[in-house]
């Protein structure tokens, strides 16, 4: 109770000190608006923040697209993917629905990385839709034999990291600056590097919620040890 | 309120509410005890910062709110959704290999299995 | 190859070495030495060009800071990613057989999955010491900080699994409190570009409060006493090649980014009472964790423990370095110090397998005789130890040598009283093992074999962090180029 | 790289690659690890003779390197390099062939040559080192050297006394490091320099000088076994006898007593040193040490035991030397250096014979053993009679120049504490003597081993006979000029300056 009582004094000092931080900061901050939107036009693409994502602070999001592809090597290290996977036979009406929705959710997912460039939307944005796509088709057993196709996943997860570095390196060499995308064309290698993206922020996430490598079973032993979990 | 602020809401309520939830989500980190708690509290701590990210966005001079801190808070959302995929994926091994939803206290060198209700720093 | 492509493979190649490493499981010990051959090379390449033409700036995507990124390479930049590439590539070849000698059900999965998880690590490193810009170290560190806890968890005991969960607890949340930092620093300054922070920036509520939160969360992840109560558990219950990475590196690029914060971006608020409290918390470190090394019933826990206390001398480098007169030296000698500690560290931690393979425990009080049968470990287990302890000629006494100098220098003697007994408390934890290993057993139980290479390993390292100490000055001149303006003209 | 510092360079690495490889080598290569052994301590002689003439010819002998920005590793050869690097290179040869056949058939056998090399790497570095910061470096390198060759037998009680070495050295070292680091800070890097290098600072400095030169005895009157600091040298007796006479005669103790002549005459300049008042101390501390070493001795009945306590006794005699102003003084400690080393050596190499050959560890039992190894008995008592000053012999010399130094000084109880000393000497080694030869073996010995031709085995019995006659030649020829002696006046002569 004591110490309950003395981490929660804690937290209020620390509250006190970021009130009081906050508070004291410029009413009009200068931030870099200016800057990012004078500089659109540079960018290859109108969506000041996709600008900044994909351009200007493109190198965080290669990172980024790394801390992804880490977090899923992570998961898989610890353990198997355990998600029941249903089986929607007997269930007509549900995979009726599954019909249709799949194919709107990609389309959808195809739509917001196209509209990226313009609008809020992106990589991520799509690559949630299909992550969501890939969570409903786990979910109806739709993909066995997709899930245990592991070199295909596993292409599919490093893709995105794979064409961002690769495209890293080859504007390096077209324009001498990493990530510095040749004049005029910024739009296209945005558009390369987030397609890739997309596939595999989309895998990564549908993964995730599955929760751990895929279960091997019979027909893959590459992947060690027999043991289950529940 | 001022005149002056009256077209808009106050920013510093945004800012306010952030550090709040950042100093809650780390209140309940250092004093839960479960896992799934525990990796919750992390998340709201980590919504705070990205509501003060946004705030500071929403305020610069200008017709467009700034993107930086915009696709700052994005590159933010992703690392916490990874980290949230593998947090629970420990969190469940520690489950399933030791039978525990709460960390062990003291050194890891016994196999002392004593249950700790708190846990001192975070 | 210029600079530039230098900087660019040095993240590149490691990062794309990791994916490729998951994608193809087979193959990930090759992608490690591939990365190791490439980034040594493009090291190589951009030493060169610090040493002709100073510190590097290479701006991504052509922006330049504020609005984009730049990455830096100075002469310390360039003297970290030395020791990563060369711990590194060490690890790399002890680890090729360090995991092909475990034979329970879960060892080949370890060793497949360490591979891609030592790549993102190493590649997280590259990027932290090459960046310029107070965000883009969130990232790396996020990076770094997943790749380090599943790297614990990999071990799949209980207590590792319980270390790594722990872990990971301390690195998110710290994480969280640096990027707080950031925001109001960003919220104040419009800018993360430290060069840019490092000109305009004034103490001021949000900065004295940013920077707090910051270091906090950077000290916990350098696991800076008191906050350091996760780093023995982690570092002793992790495989042996993967403690010694993240005694030998990781807790560094923490305090790396926390030298970046202070001596460049806000050298301002360098108060001396802000650098005698870090120093105080140094010397804590140093006293707390050598007194709880020598009570340690396990090697790799007393190694740990070791690793608190020498963390701590690095700390000692605030106020002796922010001291604003003969800066340098301090400076200097804390970075030597620190390379000397992740070789010395490493041997340490790569011995503690090869004793944990081939004796199947690590009690120490069980150690009799280990000289006889692991003779070139125990040796390395010895050199290093030298180094830990300071004495001459290796680079831990060369990088106390500078620190104490800078002591007396300055004044500051109650410093010196602490490193002085801190190499008193060291030499006795060291000389326990030692103790024991020297004992004289008539027939020492056979024990299991151990491959020449991973000895080797652990013995070049222990011989370069003694031998360190008497190239010294060449590290020295290397972190002239480009230092903190605030160490008052480079000049010794 | 010139010719000088090859040599100096040579002298070094003979020893230390020798030390390298013979580590890594098999257990059972014995030949190949005897011909290394031999290879590097004869390498070492030839260049060390080399070194000896060059220096006698007035040539400059010096090699430096800055390994930290001004901190310079730097060797020299001077007079009183010179001096230490000839005797510890010259008993190390005979030792190593003293260990070779002490040492046959014993486990870890690659292990401890390895550790031997290196420690006399260290010495003859502490000999040929020109400033405080390499003295340093190889001060710490014997300290570590040394310890894996006292706890060699791996039994509780050698670890013990590995422990209680470690201990004092390791504690002293890092006073010795604080002290270094101080007055680098005062004086900049500079190199050791007859008369001193403190002069600009006696004015301003002199409460630090005092503090820092009580740091530096403190610091290395631990090798030296001053009292009080001397408790690990007993308990290190537990080490095998080569490694006793290495520590007693050729490197730890005797490193210690160079130090501090070179800390005296170098650093701060006997002169200097008086005016600071910081030697009367000393010489008080080194005649405690002598008396109380000479009494603690009386009572030992292991003969090791003894021996150590009396080398306790007989380093304080250079202490005192050093610690007395004045030529003939300066000249009786110096000398010393060489002549207790070859006594103690000589009485070592005795001592592990008996232990070997026939399992005697203690006086007790050591009646009639001249009967039965005449040869080492022989060397034993010339070695005992020289220590306690019978004329002719090297320590009749020592104590002679000693008690004229002290009287010219007017510290006239020195005189008396030599005259003490000397008394004691004689009562705890006549005793062992007349058992030796004048009382009857007993039917058998407590551990017996045969040898074939002679009493014992060869290369134990060469290198006890070889010191022997040296001890008898460093008295009888002092006068000449190839003599111990002879260099101790030249050093002396430079110390005090025309």
């Amino acid at each position: 109770m004591i110490l309950r009582m003395s981490l929660g004094f804690l937290s209020l000092v620390l509250l006190a000190a970021l009130s009081w931080a906050v508070l004291s900061l410029p009413e009009k901050p200068a931030g870099l608006t200016a800057e990012a939107l004078s500089k659109l036009p540079e960018s290859g693409v109108t969506n000041p923040v996709t600008a900044v994502l994909l351009n200007y602070r493109g190198y965080d999001t290669l990172l980024e697209v790394g801390v992804l592809l880490l977090a899923i090597v992570g998961v898989w290290s610890l353990r198997r993917g355990d998600l029941p996977l249903g089986d929607l036979r007997d269930r007509p009406l549900l995979m009726s629905l599954l019909r249709v929705l799949l194919p709107v959710l990609v389309l959808a997912a195809g739509y917001l990385l196209w509209i990226g460039a313009f609008a809020p939307g992106g990589a991520f944005q799509g690559g949630a839709l299909l992550g969501g796509a890939l969570v409903l088709v786990l979910l109806g057993g739709l993909a066995r034999s997709f899930i245990h196709r592991h070199r295909l996943l596993r292409l599919g997860l490093v893709l995105g990291v794979l064409v961002f570095a690769g495209v890293c390196a080859v504007t390096k060499g077209l324009t001498d600056g990493l990530l510095e995308y040749p004049a005029g064309s910024g739009g296209a290698w945005i558009l390369v590097i987030e397609s890739a993206a997309m596939i595999s922020i989309g895998l990564t996430l549908g993964l995730l919620y599955f929760g751990g490598r895929p279960d091997p079973g019979q027909k893959e032993l590459d992947e060690g040890s027999p043991r289950h979990h529940a | 309120m001022k005149g002056a602020r009256a077209t808009m809401p106050d920013h510093r309520i945004y800012l306010l509410a952030g550090a709040a939830l950042f100093v809650i989500g780390f209140y309940s980190l250092l004093v839960q005890a479960h896992l799934l708690r525990r990796i919750m509290a992390l998340n709201v701590m980590g919504s705070g910062v990205f509501l003060v990210f946004i705030a500071l966005g929403a305020l610069t001079p200008g017709a467009f709110p700034d993107p930086v801190p915009n696709a700052m808070v994005l590159t933010g959302i992703v690392v916490s959704v990874c980290a949230t995929g593998l947090g629970l994926a420990l969190a469940d091994r520690l489950q399933t290999d030791a039978d525990k939803v709460e960390l062990e206290d003291g050194p890891e060198t016994s196999r002392n299995t004593t249950d700790t209700k708190e846990e001192s720093g975070g | 190859m210029t600079s530039s492509w230098a900087i660019a493979l040095l993240i590149l190649a490691p990062l794309a070495a990791a994916a490729l490493a998951f994608a193809f499981p087979k193959r990930g010990c090759r992608m490690a030495l591939a990365s190791a051959v490439i980034v040594t090379a493009a090291l190589v390449v951009l030493a060169r060009g610090v040493l002709a033409g100073g510190a590097q700036l290479h701006r991504v995507g052509g922006w330049g800071a504020p609005l984009g990124i730049d990455l830096r390479a100075d002469g310390l930049a360039v003297l970290m990613l030395g020791i990563t590439v060369l711990i590194a590539s060490a690890v790399a070849l002890y680890s090729r057989h360090f995991f092909s000698l475990e034979h329970d059900g879960e060892a080949p999965h370890r060793a497949r999955y360490f591979w891609p998880l030592f790549l993102f690590l190493w590649a997280a490193l590259n990027a932290l010491f090459l960046s310029a810009d107070i965000f883009n170290l969130y990232v790396t560190l996020e990076l770094l900080g997943f790749a380090a806890v599943t790297l614990v968890a990999l071990a799949g005991r209980r207590e590792a699994l319980n270390a790594a969960m722990r872990y990971l607890f301390v690195s998110l949340s710290a994480s969280l409190f640096y990027l707080l930092g950031v925001a109001l620093v960003y919220g104040q300054c419009a800018t993360v570009d430290l060069t840019a922070l490092g000109a305009k920036a004034q103490p001021g509520p949000a900065l004295w409060v940013a920077l707090t939160l910051m270091t906090g969360g950077l000290a916990a992840k350098a696991a800076l006493f008191p906050l350091h109560f996760w780093l023995p558990p982690a570092h002793a219950n992790a495989p042996a090649p993967v403690s010694a990475l993240l005694s030998a590196l990781v807790v560094k690029g923490s305090f790396y980014i926390l030298l970046r914060l202070w001596f460049e971006a806000f050298p301002a608020l360098l108060t001396p009472a802000v650098a005698q409290a870090f120093g105080a918390l140094g010397a804590a470190a140093i006293l707390w964790g050598s007194i709880n090394a020598l009570f340690q019933p396990r090697l790799k826990l007393l190694v740990a423990y070791s690793t608190v206390a020498q963390l701590g001398y690095l700390f000692l480098l605030f106020p002796l370095a922010g001291a604003r007169d003969d800066g340098f030296l301090a400076w200097s000698g804390g970075l030597i110090f620190l390379g000397a500690h992740a070789c010395a560290k490493t041997a340490m931690f790569l011995t503690a397998g090869n004793i944990l393979h081939a004796a199947g425990h690590d009690r120490i009080r069980d150690l009799d005789g280990i000289t006889h049968v692991l003779p070139i470990s125990a040796f390395a287990f010895g050199l290093a130890g030298l180094s830990l302890v300071g004495l001459p000629p290796s680079g831990g006494f060369a990088g106390k040598w500078l620190l104490l100098s800078a002591c007396l220098a300055q004044g500051q003697w109650w410093w010196v009283i602490v490193m002085l007994f801190g190499s008193l408390l060291a030499a006795a934890y060291v000389m326990r093992v030692l103790n024991h290993a020297f004992t004289h057993v008539p027939d020492p139980a056979t024990p299991n074999p151990i491959p020449p290479v991973m000895e080797w390993t652990a013995l070049v390292l222990a011989v370069l962090a003694v031998g360190l100490g008497l190239v010294a000055a060449w590290p020295v001149e290397v972190l002239r180029l480009g230092a903190p303006a605030i160490l008052g003209g480079a000049g010794p | 790289m010139n010719i000088h510092e090859l040599v100096l360079l040579g002298i070094l690495f003979s020893s230390f690659l020798t030390g390298v490889v013979i580590f890594f080598l098999n257990e059972e290569s014995h030949r190949l690890r005897t011909w290394l052994n031999l290879l590097g301590a004869g390498l070492k002689l030839i260049l060390v003779a080399a070194l000896l003439w060059g220096v006698r010819q007035g040539q400059d002998y010096s090699l430096t390197f800055d390994f930290l920005p001004g901190v310079r590793f730097a060797l020299g050869a001077d007079a009183n390099s010179v001096l230490f690097v000839a005797l510890s290179s010259f008993l190390w040869f005979w030792t190593t062939l003293y260990a070779v056949g002490y040492l046959e058939d014993s486990p870890h056998r690659s292990r401890f040559f390895g550790f031997f090399s290196l420690c006399v790497t260290a010495t003859t570095g502490i000999a040929l080192s020109a400033n405080l910061v390499t003295f340093l470096v190889f001060y710490e390198l014997l300290t570590v050297s040394t310890y894996p060759l006292v706890v060699h037998r791996g039994t509780p009680e050698a670890m013990r006394g590995g422990k209680i070495y470690l201990g004092y050295t390791l504690a002293g070292g890092t006073l010795l490091l604080l002290a270094v680091a101080w007055l680098h800070q005062l004086t900049g890097p500079v190199m050791f320099k007859e008369r001193g290098v403190i002069q600009g600072l006696m004015a301003s400095h002199r409460g630090e000088l005092q503090i820092l030169f009580l740091l530096f005895m403190l610091g290395i009157g631990v090798k030296a076994a001053i009292v009080p600091l001397h408790g690990w040298l007993p308990k290190a007796m537990i080490a095998p006898a080569p490694v006793s006479s290495l520590l007693h005669a050729v490197a730890v103790v005797k490193a210690g007593a160079f130090g501090i002549v070179r800390i005296v005459y170098d650093v701060y300049g006997v002169e200097n040193a008086a005016r600071l008042g910081v030697l009367q101390p000393l010489a008080i501390a080194a005649g405690v040490t002598i008396i109380y070493g000479s009494v603690r001795a009386l009572f030992q009945d292991e003969l090791k035991k003894r021996l150590a306590f009396s080398t306790v006794s007989q380093v304080s005699y250079i202490v005192l030397g050093t610690a007395i102003l004045g030529p003939a003084a300066t000249i009786g400690g110096l000398v010393h250096l060489v002549h207790q080393g070859l006594m103690k050596i000589t009485l070592f190499f005795g001592a592990g014979n008996y232990a070997e050959t026939l399992g005697i560890h203690r006086v007790s039992e050591m009646n009639g053993v001249g009967r039965r190894m005449p040869l080492t008995t022989a060397a034993f008592t010339v070695a005992a009679l020289g220590m306690i000053g019978v004329p002719p012999l090297a320590g009749y010399i020592s104590k002679w120049y000693l008690k004229k130094g002290a009287i010219a000084a007017g510290d006239e109880w020195v005189a008396l504490v030599l005259a003490t000393s000397s008394l004691l000497n004689a009562a705890y080694f006549l005793p062992i003597l007349y058992r030796a030869w004048f009382l009857a073996p007993p039917s058998v010995w407590p551990h017996e081993h045969r040898f074939g031709r002679w009493e014992t085995h060869w290369m134990l019995l060469a290198a006890p006979l070889v010191t022997a006659v040296l001890v008898i030649w460093a008295g009888v020829f002092a006068e000449s000029s190839f003599s111990p002696l002879a260099w101790a006046r030249l050093i002396t002569s430079r110390e005090y300056g025309p």
